[in-house]
């Protein structure tokens, strides 16, 4: 008998790639496996009965990074369908980076219809924005979140975070707004602004700036809300009351962007991206939301997109 | 236009891909194949597996020569494609008493029943640059295997079961009892469930399992080298292969279905006399694959999050927990590269603001 | 007169307990760890009352209980057994039932209880105050929690807080770690009398303090004492402490009530042994 | 990668379902309408609300008369779920309107996990007795536009009931949250946070 030498239990099939599953194709109908979809079903539906409430699941690895928008994404995979058409936007805009791999992605597991337009969509995935359009009943807004916790700011631990949820205890999070004003006069929260759901849970809008949060407040559509690195899943259901912390003499202010206009199409009241001329070094602005930019150039929609966040500050 | 450029669209990002892969298959070097990889970088594919956790050489041998060689990358590909794997079934518990072992030592004692089983590792190599492995030939590289062999030939065969070192103290009630945890319900998922802590100890060995060796690594030293409190001994550490039994669903027989390799280390560290007479206590660390150093800092990692308040950043569950899995600190440190204008445009109006009224609240009536 | 405050029965043990606990420990037992199962008992079956504008003195040596007994008033921890009744009358205080055991309640209506109707000032100002937050924002937290949303509102009541309680209004927006022992006990005083609580607990709050500091302090509370009639709870190891502040005192000794009484009575002619030692020790 | 445009027929019924049951959920008290699968009426809604939402890893029980073993047995057969008591079920079908103190018993989550609140399903009959009732019920709360609160658009569920409902969920967030299936496919959701009042 010769000594072991380490050697692998079995040798492999000539083609292993044949003891692949699924049969038909190398991947199931959009990505997930039923199981994994009925989970966030499941859990989506839980999120949806206690507004603003962190719902844990059992989050899958995706073939994009973490951090780079799986929550979202297993969201959008979970909810659709064929007859759903998909908008994907980061920062505002349909063809950034990400926004451009993730509906990849989705199309080629589902082969489902891609659109600009807020308005033909169906399922909008977003990563930092609310789009200007105004959202209908039927549509889905599925944010992108980075980090669930409101808490964060104030307290690591998650056990301890917990516990303030289950008690409502969030005074830590006003005092946190007290000191930057004793510290500023001014609250310096910029995006992530923390908002109170429902009068009961504190939550994290996800990065979105505070121009979008009004948007949030009594919403026709329903808003979800995904981090895969973190397993949380939590909603906003339509005509929900969300609000920005605020004091009665510190209010809450959206970002200011008066006397400005989009140097692209001349909108104002939209929320817009500063940008520095290479060749002339001035600063001009466009709209964030390019999509809606481009529907303004064409003329197809008022140049007003909404009452602007800034009025109802 | 700056920054704008990052919304190159569909176009900028198939480049970027294709570039990818123009340096991944670059050069006039003989294409590596996923079975030289899974022969002869064993040990990448092992590390892959384990933190992909899950158990497919072939499949991780294919993600590393993807990935170009970068662990992270190719476990991540590993486990992404986990999710897309229905569950059939659960294998069945083994006992590592049975391990069919090609690896085993104790540092606790000199000798050990089984005898010390060195195995194959690089331990006692100097770590000179083998210039002989430039030009490796096929038949020479044969032929010094063959030479190998036979000059090992005239060693003992290896029995089939070993004692378990740690058994012996326990027996002789040495040993702390550790148990699953006395209300667990059953064993926790940590792939189908988010954790909450504090977290059964299922779940913790769990997440070690599949952890980050280099992460894992880190906060492991922060506790041997004194962030922490106590020297570990590593009672005994095994390499080998388990069975692998599985109950068939539907017909409720158990079948075997094969063979998985493990590294297993369990570390022995005195109790501070906490609770009743002092004892021994034990870590435990189990990963896929022969990685040693990855079992012995789980261990270490196991042992240190068993005491009750933390006083080190590595005694803190929820702080090693939430931090050791490479995928997705991996993502989350990349995930700083997308743009984030809008977030920053917020943050710049809230500066600007601030410095054009300054003065705190008490100067200014608000 | 109804009390404003009745605890019944309170044990707090720490270690698995026996059935021979209670018998093997206590005053007369010398120890307060039980022999058998080694589990300590903090304090055991200690009940009392506290009535409206009451000062209630609670002296013993360190380990004899008296703290973990406000500390456990003040839900910091969970008692073993016991039972806790707190008039709730009030504004701002929690709609609960009146005969409900508050140790009963849930976590959330704890801490409302506690933030409406309680205030604590412990001896060591790093469980009291948050060290990195201003003076003034230590104070504006228990009136945050309370619901006050109005920030010029909180400081005034904050600066008038500080104001009574002789800390200089000019430090309000200061980080409380950078100030003298003394300074950071009133401020703690002032974050406890912030929501007009119906009980305030003092645990050794001179302890470690200056001599002259300390006796600032007392004047303080004295002072506020006279002035607001807050129901208080004192303790202390420091006959000085009590004979200044309480009117009636409870002797504790190994987690267990040995003498209490009218506190001139208690100093002047000591019943038990263990309180004959304490006076006598002390000029 | 190759890729998979095709969804097999019962995954695509139950994301069609799965859609409406999210949009019944975020509109409470509104009717939407599930598509069931063949040969189980007259529990054809419950099943299809089954067969998308549940499988081997949540447990449930059924709760009611005579027929509730078909039920049981409809589900256990679509789903692969075990059987699970009452207290422990995360899914609590009641085979019929009302669920007679069962609702009660269904676990409502912890103050730190609420999430863990069971999800009821009631099978109102196909043509309710008694269709005037619902007019004494107001609702309001989230997923509500009317502030002044809304009838539930659905008959046949008895007041106790909600009743019933309101003082399991008086520990908001902690409660249930319920469906009301008709063999038809109508169903209606009620989240624990909707605000239930009964005339």
């Amino acid at each position: 008998m010769t000594p072991r030498m380490p050697s692998r239990a079995s040798a492999p099939p000539a083609d292993w790639r044949d003891s692949l599953p699924p049969a038909e194709g190398r991947y199931s109908y959009a990505f997930l496996d039923e199981g994994a979809k009925r989970e966030i079903r499941r859990r989506m539906l839980k999120a949806v009965a206690i507004p603003g409430c962190q719902v844990p699941f059992g989050s899958r690895e995706m073939p994009i990074a973490r951090g780079w928008g799986t929550g979202g994404l297993q969201l959008t995979l979970a909810l659709i369908g064929p007859e759903d058409v998909l908008k994907v936007i980061d920062q505002g805009a349909d063809d950034s980076v990400n926004a451009v791999n993730i509906k990849k992605f989705v199309t080629r597991v589902t082969g489902v219809a891609v659109t600009t337009d807020t308005a033909a969509a169906t399922l909008i995935q977003t990563r930092h924005r609310i789009p200007e359009e105004p959202l209908r009943p039927n549509q889905l807004l599925i944010f992108q979140v980075p980090i669930p916790e409101p808490l964060r700011l104030v307290e690591p631990s998650e056990r301890e975070t917990r516990r303030m949820h289950a008690e409502a205890d969030y005074s830590r999070m006003w005092l946190y707004l007290y000191e930057d004003i004793v510290k500023f006069n001014e609250i310096t929260v910029g995006a992530r602004y923390p908002v109170l759901v429902n009068r009961r849970h504190l939550m994290d809008p996800s990065p979105i700036p505070r121009w979008d949060l009004p948007k949030l407040d009594r919403g026709e559509a329903l808003f979800l809300f995904c981090a895969g690195r973190e397993k949380r899943i939590y909603a906003v259901p339509p005509y929900t009351e969300v609000q920005p912390l605020a004091f009665e003499d510190f209010a809450f202010r959206v970002e200011a962007f008066a006397g400005r206009r989009c140097a692209r199409c001349g909108s104002v009241g939209t929320y817009l991206d500063e940008v520095i001329d290479d060749a002339t070094g001035r600063r001009t602005y466009s709209c964030s939301d390019t999509a809606f930019c481009e529907k303004a150039l064409r003329g197809n929609s008022v140049k007003e997109a909404r009452p602007s966040g800034e009025d109802r500050a | 236009m700056g920054y704008v450029a990052v919304r190159g669209g569909a176009a900028a990002i198939e480049n970027a891909e294709k570039f990818s892969e123009v340096r991944r298959a670059g050069g006039d070097a003989t294409l590596l194949q996923p079975e030289q990889i899974r022969e002869q970088l064993h040990l990448a594919v092992d590390r892959v597996m384990g933190e992909g956790s899950l158990y497919a050489p072939d499949l991780a041998a294919l993600a590393f020569k993807q990935a170009a060689g970068d662990t992270f990358e190719a476990a991540f590909i590993l486990r992404s494609y986990r999710t897309t794997l229905p569950r059939l079934g659960y294998s069945e518990p083994v006992a590592t008493e049975g391990m069919r072992v090609i690896r085993r030592i104790s540092a606790a004692f000199k000798d050990i029943p089984g005898g010390q089983i060195l195995g194959p590792t690089p331990d006692y190599t100097l770590r000179l640059l083998d210039f002989e492995l430039q030009d490796e030939s096929v038949s020479q590289t044969r032929q010094r295997i063959q030479q190998l062999l036979r000059d090992t030939e005239r060693l003992q065969p290896l029995p089939e079961r070993f004692p378990k070192v740690v058994e012996m103290l326990r027996r002789e009630g040495l040993l702390v009892q550790r148990h699953a945890s006395g209300e667990d319900p059953g064993l926790a998922d940590i792939t189908r469930q988010a954790m909450a802590f504090p977290a059964p100890r299922s779940a913790q060995l769990q997440t070690l399992a599949r952890g980050e060796t280099g992460g894992m690594l880190a906060l492991a030293y922060s506790n041997m080298r004194g962030y922490g409190s106590v020297h570990p001994v590593i009672g005994e550490l095994r390499v080998g292969f388990l069975p692998v039994p599985f109950k068939n669903p539907r017909t409720g027989s158990v079948e075997c279905i094969g063979e998985v390799q493990v590294t297993e280390a369990e570390v022995i560290a005195r109790l501070t006399a906490a609770e009743g007479s002092a004892r021994f206590s034990l870590g435990y660390g189990l990963c896929f694959g022969h990685n040693e150093t990855k079992a012995i800092a789980m261990a270490v990692l196991d042992r240190a999050m068993s005491g009750g308040e933390p006083a080190a950043p590595s005694e803190d569950q929820e702080f090693v927990l939430t931090h050791v899995d490479g995928i997705e600190s991996m993502g989350f440190c990349n995930h700083y590269k997308l743009p984030h204008y809008v977030t920053f445009q917020s943050e710049l109006d809230r500066l600007r603001r601030i410095q054009a009224r300054p003065g705190r609240p008490k100067d200014e009536q608000p | 007169m109804t009390p404003i405050l009745q605890v019944r029965n309170l044990t707090k043990r720490y270690g698995p307990g026996c059935a021979r606990c209670l018998e093997s420990t206590g005053a007369r037992r010398e120890t307060n760890q039980c022999p058998r199962c080694r589990s300590i008992l903090a304090c055991r079956e200690v009940a009392f009352e506290l009535y409206p504008g009451e000062v209630l003195g609670i002296v013993g040596e360190s380990g004899s209980g008296k703290s973990t007994v406000v500390r456990l008033l003040h839900f910091d921890f969970e008692p073993t057994t016991g039972e806790f009744f707190l008039s709730l009358n009030g504004n701002g205080a929690p709609k609960i039932d009146p005969g409900q055991n508050l140790f009963g309640l849930s976590a959330f209506h704890r801490r409302q209880v506690r933030n409406a109707r309680m205030g604590i000032v412990y001896q060591n100002a790093r469980m009291g105050l948050r060290m990195k937050v201003s003076a003034g924002g230590n104070i504006a937290e228990r009136l945050l929690m309370a619901g006050w949303r109005h920030v010029g509102r909180m400081r005034e009541r904050a600066s008038g807080l500080l104001e009574q309680t002789e800390v200089p209004v000019e430090r309000m927006d200061e980080l409380p770690r950078n100030f003298s022992g003394g300074m950071q006990q009133r401020v703690q005083i002032a974050k406890a009398l912030s929501t007009h609580p119906a009980v305030l607990l003092l645990d050794e709050v001179t302890t470690g303090l200056d001599v002259s500091v300390q006796a600032r302090v007392l004047d303080l509370i004295r002072g506020l004492q006279q002035d607001l009639g807050v129901a208080t709870i004192v303790v202390s190891h420091d006959l000085g402490v009590i004979r200044l502040l309480t009117s009636r005192t409870i002797v504790m000794r190994h987690g267990c009530i040995v003498e209490e009484g009218l506190s001139d009575q208690i100093l002047e002619d000591p019943q038990h042994p263990y309180t004959q030692l304490l006076v006598n020790s002390t000029l | 990668m190759r890729e998979a445009h095709s969804m097999n027929h019962d995954g695509r019924r139950s994301q069609k379902n799965y859609r409406n049951l999210l949009q019944a959920l975020s509109r409470p008290g509104r009717v939407v309408r599930l598509d069931g699968p063949d040969g189980v009426l007259p529990f054809a809604a419950a099943v299809a609300l089954a067969e998308c939402l549940l499988d081997s890893e949540v447990g449930f029980c059924v709760i009611g008369n005579g027929s509730a073993q078909t039920l049981q047995t409809a589900i256990a057969g679509a789903t692969g779920a075990r059987t699970e008591r009452l207290e422990a079920a995360d899914f609590v079908f009641f085979s019929e309107a009302g669920s007679r103190g069962g609702a009660r018993l269904a676990k409502r989550g912890g103050p730190e996990s609420p999430e863990d609140g069971a999800t009821l399903v009631y099978c109102l009959e196909s043509q309710p007795a008694v269709v005037r009732d619902r007019f004494r019920v107001r609702l309001t709360g989230p997923g509500i536009p009317e502030s002044s609160g809304i009838v539930p658009e659905i008959s046949g569920i008895p007041l106790e009931e909600f009743q019933e409902l309101v003082t399991i969920n008086a520990d908001y967030p902690l409660g249930v949250d319920a469906f009301f299936v008709r063999p038809s496919g109508e169903v209606m959701g009620l989240p624990r946070s909707t605000r239930i009042q009964v005339r």
